[in-house]
């Protein structure tokens, strides 16, 4: 065991310190969830991925830096230190270029990562449907062959797609054979162009009044086959993979919350001086710290594990439970903080709260998440 | 010893309930997000002309002279609805505070519905729907009830309201800035320490009864929405996890209920100087807000990305919770007050007969 | 609604209060859950018995006070304000004895209930099985029918039978039907002398070390036709009007919780003039304070509606989920105040925690009243 | 940075996990609640000879010269299997501070198993196991880590031991009476303040681990339970809600474990006067009370009837979490004491390349 920084390390968080403390906008963005704030978001990613730190861990060739998991935590934890912006590439950067690396040809590699990382195409997922949120194998979207023209015939709709309004490309589950037996087969992952003939996109509001969802509306779209990302019917098995990078390490990586602990921790400072914090907030607050703390230590155990190539498995879904009722609590001590103005602060911690508020649902419930850590990690039965 | 309401209690709830499923449905509340001053246009007229008004005006004065019991139905389907009417400050805190200081010509215009009040109560920064009330008062302290008490009659002319976002739409929040102390904010009312004292405790009461409609609302949708909502082949309330959320927010509204209704009755019934009022009222308001908030987060988990979306109406009543159960004193901070009067002061140990 | 209570019942809070002021026995008796105490507590049982008090409940016939149910909760209020001891009469007076006034004959009733009341025959329960516990439709005890010498045959099993080893009776629900459909029909409820032959006894330490639980062992038991109660086939149905009081009011009245806070109450007050309780004991305290506070009134405006003729129903599972998780609650933040003296405070604070901690469990696991809770009161689909 | 044991660690942890399945079954510690002295013939000697006694003991005086990160799964296991020894002082407290006041002449007789510790650390209001100890320390001060440190060898004969009950059979409280100074007990050590500190915080770790191990026991007894018990015709770990309720325990041990971890790292690597360490012990043990704490919780409701006997193993284990949990400080105290460095203190608000 050794918790100190290697010199390299230590080195490359200095970079990246460096790099981020003089080019981070100092002014915030607008929410990265409505349509101008979207296209300012992509901006600030094309200054990162031009100067190499959007993708720190993809390979050099694709614009990376060929960062371990352990760098990447490095920069996580600097990025959001300085306050960096929302990454609003973040479902393809982090769910879909994963499963590239695993799945894709060197074709689809070369030909989606680097305007992925750039922010030139972006993505959104599409995989949850009106009937198919936790029960994600009832999708019911099809794709049919079409031999002629090599490729295949989308119908069904896709729903609750993370900022889908502003995204170019989906990369999407759908049924292409409808006689499996069991529903998590039959199924295949596809790369669909959002500006293809027969995508009707809605976006919709979340909880916060952002338009940050979209109801995405698919009637005869064509795909090429050089669109399916591993093979037909094996989608599942192909998407399995993103959905262990979502719960797991990076969709949300300590910094991001360490970062709003010692927000917290500030906000406490300055209510206690006033004589506006009791005891009990102060307990709420330093709870909210040391766990975000406690989550830092096992992501550095985890990827310790997946360094020694151990694979993290059934328990990303402790993981997922941990950081989303952590941010739940952690946004609830603010809120309790700040008392009757809490109502009042839309922009900072009650549009955090809200957003914390998804994290127990989304990447799959944590009612599914606790089934799939007892059935799987503790071994108790099905039924 | 009798703890139910009468017939005619639940029958004005019931009435109150009705117009206002007609009349401030969703979409209604809806309309109120984006309309000018965040209110239903001809809802507060309505519900004047049913008395809800001036149902605690005294007749002389054209009201029903009913008590804070007999309002604490009507309170409830306020707040099932959501009703975005300034319903506390105008029906509980503001008639008994202003006929004690002897200010009766409110009186008619309130129960008439042609006079509104927003109150800045307790440690509120600010006015909800300043604009279109009629009357602005404050009442209360900042954060400490042992200090001396004060309600104030706002003049709009000695103060700026610099409007304020809240996070519920239909709340139009104004934050005033006047001079220093709070008698520069306009005229000082003439009324006893107990008076003001029992006026918060109305309003806290009242807001308590808003609380658990808003918890009942959130509670019915859930329920309806897990009944309906199939997942895995069958409703998702056949799982015993949603099955037990639901469980557990019925248990926080079921025993917050009638913790409510006592601080009600000791209201309506005990001497307007009896210590145990104010204890009465802080209980109400804690279970209350802690029961909304249970409702509310269990409501979301179980609708899951569904609720998650302005489209869906559960963020109406959802959001209202976030602001009521933080407004005038949150849970914890009702708790403290219980603590010290249970703790360290003299409320009694143990039930007597004397004392509810 | 009004809550100041009548003078007729002030009057009876004030007789109850001398009388138990004047008789409760000054120092704590032992334990009854041992044999010892078991004896003490008999005794003081009798003496309640033969001044009218220890079942106020009951008709006059039989020994009570015709007392309502407001009446009632106003003498369990004063009996745990002064420290009146353990009831451990409780399964006969509180459980069986509703039943046999609902389903006794007269006969029956006129046998079992005054040596009930007075404590000359003590009752257990007899429903749990060693594969019969929250899944209590699973009892395999069966009782075949004699018709020579009129009465049945029972064999088979009970345990967890509380202070089975020093009762002079069981109340048990037996199988009499192999035969049926549906696991609730096909049982009986029985009146069983524990002095019979065939019966063994074991006793076994509860988690307090006291002897409180049974094994009983039954090989061959014959009991006559008369100590049948209610219907043969039909003692699932005999057998719930016992679990409803026992989940609702009578087996946890709101007295016992009020005295335990005021102890509670009394212990912070101790620690905070001795600096040694946070803001946070005092949050917890005042916490369990309230909570029985709100127990009280919860009772109270059920006492009403039982008054008026209706019925408590499923929502005796709330009841039950209430008091149970509050007295867990308010032990912890004793023990929490207590700190690292908890440990050896194992004749008040550690005992009551123990005792606290089977609250979630007995009467139907938490668990169960959930289900019951969502399924019945609220309408969720069994499944 | 690397995060994980080395395969030498894990080694030494499982022998001696090995030896104490053996000789530290459930039936003997049932075994030692009946006994003298609440402890298992024999078994101090054995854990001595595999050399866990002198694990923290310099080579030069017959111990092996290992660090408390190398101590961290040895006492793991100790705690899983209940062990009803006096390992965390005698390992962990002792030797560093006896050799830190110059007192070597204790070092040998330690590692070699001839001299067990019981020491009375902070707020601790007793000794345990005194009767059978060979040597007696006070360390620490009580309830206020701001006042002056002190370490006491205590000297019985200047010392009244009465005993006292304990929940948890295996452990022999005495409270000891004595003069009114913590000096008046014995001979005053002469060790630096931060040499105090660590000692104090090592017993932390030490008795962080026992509390992740004991844990860790509920819960494996929990699983093996759940998939074995049968009712409504299934095991009832397939229910939802006794699926969760696993869930949660395994949650809180999994977050507890690498906090504890950290914090052995710290006090083996770190400088023996760096004010980190001491934030990192009280973490480790704030997090590993609430772990075994909610392990019990779930164990005993997950087992129902079934736990709640004597005659079951489980009550062994959670007796002393009960204990455990709230001696030398509980999560609720550790956190003030973390809040002081962090919200006012200089502790470092985010991680640094020099600050793990």
């Amino acid at each position: 065991m050794d918790l100190i920084e290697s010199p390299d390390d230590a080195g490359f968080r200095r970079q990246a310190r460096a790099w981020l403390e003089e080019n981070v906008p100092k002014l915030p963005l607008p929410s990265g969830d409505t349509r101008q704030g979207f296209v300012a978001h992509i901006e600030w990613e094309r200054t990162m991925y031009d100067a190499g730190w959007a993708v720190v861990s993809w390979p050099p060739e694709f614009g990376g830096r060929g960062a371990t998991t352990s760098r990447w935590l490095i920069f996580e934890e600097e990025y959001y230190r300085v306050g960096g912006p929302q990454r609003v590439t973040q479902n393809g950067i982090f769910l879909l270029a994963p499963t590239l690396f695993e799945f894709g040809t060197a074709e689809q590699q070369q030909r989606f990562l680097p305007p992925m990382g750039r922010g030139d195409e972006t993505w959104c997922q599409g995989w949850s449907e009106p009937n198919a949120g936790s029960d994600l194998a009832a999708i019911a979207t099809t794709a049919v062959a079409d031999q002629d023209r090599g490729g295949w015939v989308v119908n069904g709709q896709k729903t609750w797609t993370t900022r889908g309004a502003f995204c170019d490309w989906m990369f999407a589950l759908v049924r292409t054979d409808t006689t499996v037996d069991r529903p998590h087969q039959g199924m295949t992952y596809l790369l669909i162009p959002l500006t293809s003939d027969g995508v009707t996109v809605r976006g919709f509001e979340r909880l916060d009044g952002d338009e940050g969802f979209a109801e995405v509306f698919l009637e005869d779209v064509f795909v090429p086959d050089d669109q399916v990302l591993g093979e037909v019917n094996r989608g599942w098995y192909v998407a399995m993979a993103t959905t262990t990078s979502e719960r797991g390490l990076t969709l949300r990586s300590p910094g991001r919350f360490s970062a709003s602990a010692r927000d917290l921790v500030v906000l406490c400072r300055e209510r206690l001086a006033e004589g506006r914090a009791t005891d009990q907030d102060r307990d709420a607050v330093i709870r909210a710290w040391m766990d975000a703390e406690a989550y830092r230590l096992y992501v550095q155990q985890t990827a310790t594990k997946m360094a020694d190539g151990g694979d993290i498995g059934a328990e990303s879904s402790l993981n997922k439970i941990w950081w989303s009722e952590m941010d739940v609590r952690l946004h609830r001590a603010a809120l309790d903080l700040l008392g009757p103005e809490a109502e009042a602060d839309v922009d900072r911690w009650m549009k955090g709260y809200q957003f914390a508020l998804a994290g127990p649902i989304y990447a799959g419930t944590n009612e599914i998440q606790r089934n799939v850590v007892a059935e799987r990690v503790l071994g108790l039965p099905r039924r | 010893m009798r703890f139910a309401f009468t017939d005619e209690q639940v029958e004005l709830g019931a009435a109150v309930g009705d117009l206002l499923a007609n009349r401030c449905p969703p979409e209604a509340l809806r309309a109120a997000w984006s309309s000018d001053d965040g209110r239903i246009p001809g809802l507060w007229s309505s519900l004047a002309a049913m008395g809800l008004a001036g149902l605690c005006v005294p007749e002389v004065h054209g009201g029903l002279g009913m008590s804070v019991l007999d309002a604490a139905l009507p309170m409830v389907a306020c707040g099932y609805a959501g009703v975005p009417e300034p319903v506390v400050p105008t029906v509980l805190i503001a008639p008994g505070l202003l006929a004690a200081a002897g200010r009766h010509e409110h009186l008619s215009p309130i129960a008439a519905g042609d006079t509104t009040v927003s109150a800045a109560v307790l440690d509120d920064p600010w006015f909800v729907g300043a604009d279109a009330a009629d009357l602005l008062m404050l009442v209360g302290h900042r954060r400490d009830r042992e200090m001396a008490r004060l309600a104030v009659l706002v003049d709009r002319d000695r103060v700026d309201l610099e409007p304020v976002p809240s996070v519920d739409g239909a709340r139009r929040l104004t934050r005033g800035v006047a001079g220093r102390g709070l008698g520069d904010w306009g005229e000082v009312l003439d009324a006893p320490d107990h008076e003001i004292d029992r006026a918060l405790d109305r309003g806290l009461v009242g807001m308590s009864c808003l609380l658990l409609g808003l918890a009942e609302r959130m509670l019915d949708l859930t329920v309806a929405h897990v009944q309906d909502r199939q997942q895995f082949g069958v409703p998702i309330g056949s799982f015993q996890a949603i099955k037990h959320h639901c469980a557990d927010a019925l248990l926080a509204l079921d025993v917050a209920r009638p913790v409510v209704w006592r601080a009600a009755w000791s209201l309506s019934n005990l001497p307007a100087d009896d210590p145990a009022v104010a204890v009465h009222a802080s209980m109400a308001k804690a279970y209350a807000s802690d029961a909304a908030a249970e409702c509310a987060a269990q409501a979301l988990q179980c609708h899951a990305g569904i609720g998650y979306s302005t489209e869906y109406d559960l963020h109406l009543y959802m959001k209202r919770v976030w602001t009521l159960q933080r407004a005038w004193g949150d849970a914890a901070w009702h708790r403290r007050l219980v603590a010290s009067a249970v703790i360290e002061g003299d409320y009694p140990d143990h039930p007597a007969p004397e004392h509810p």
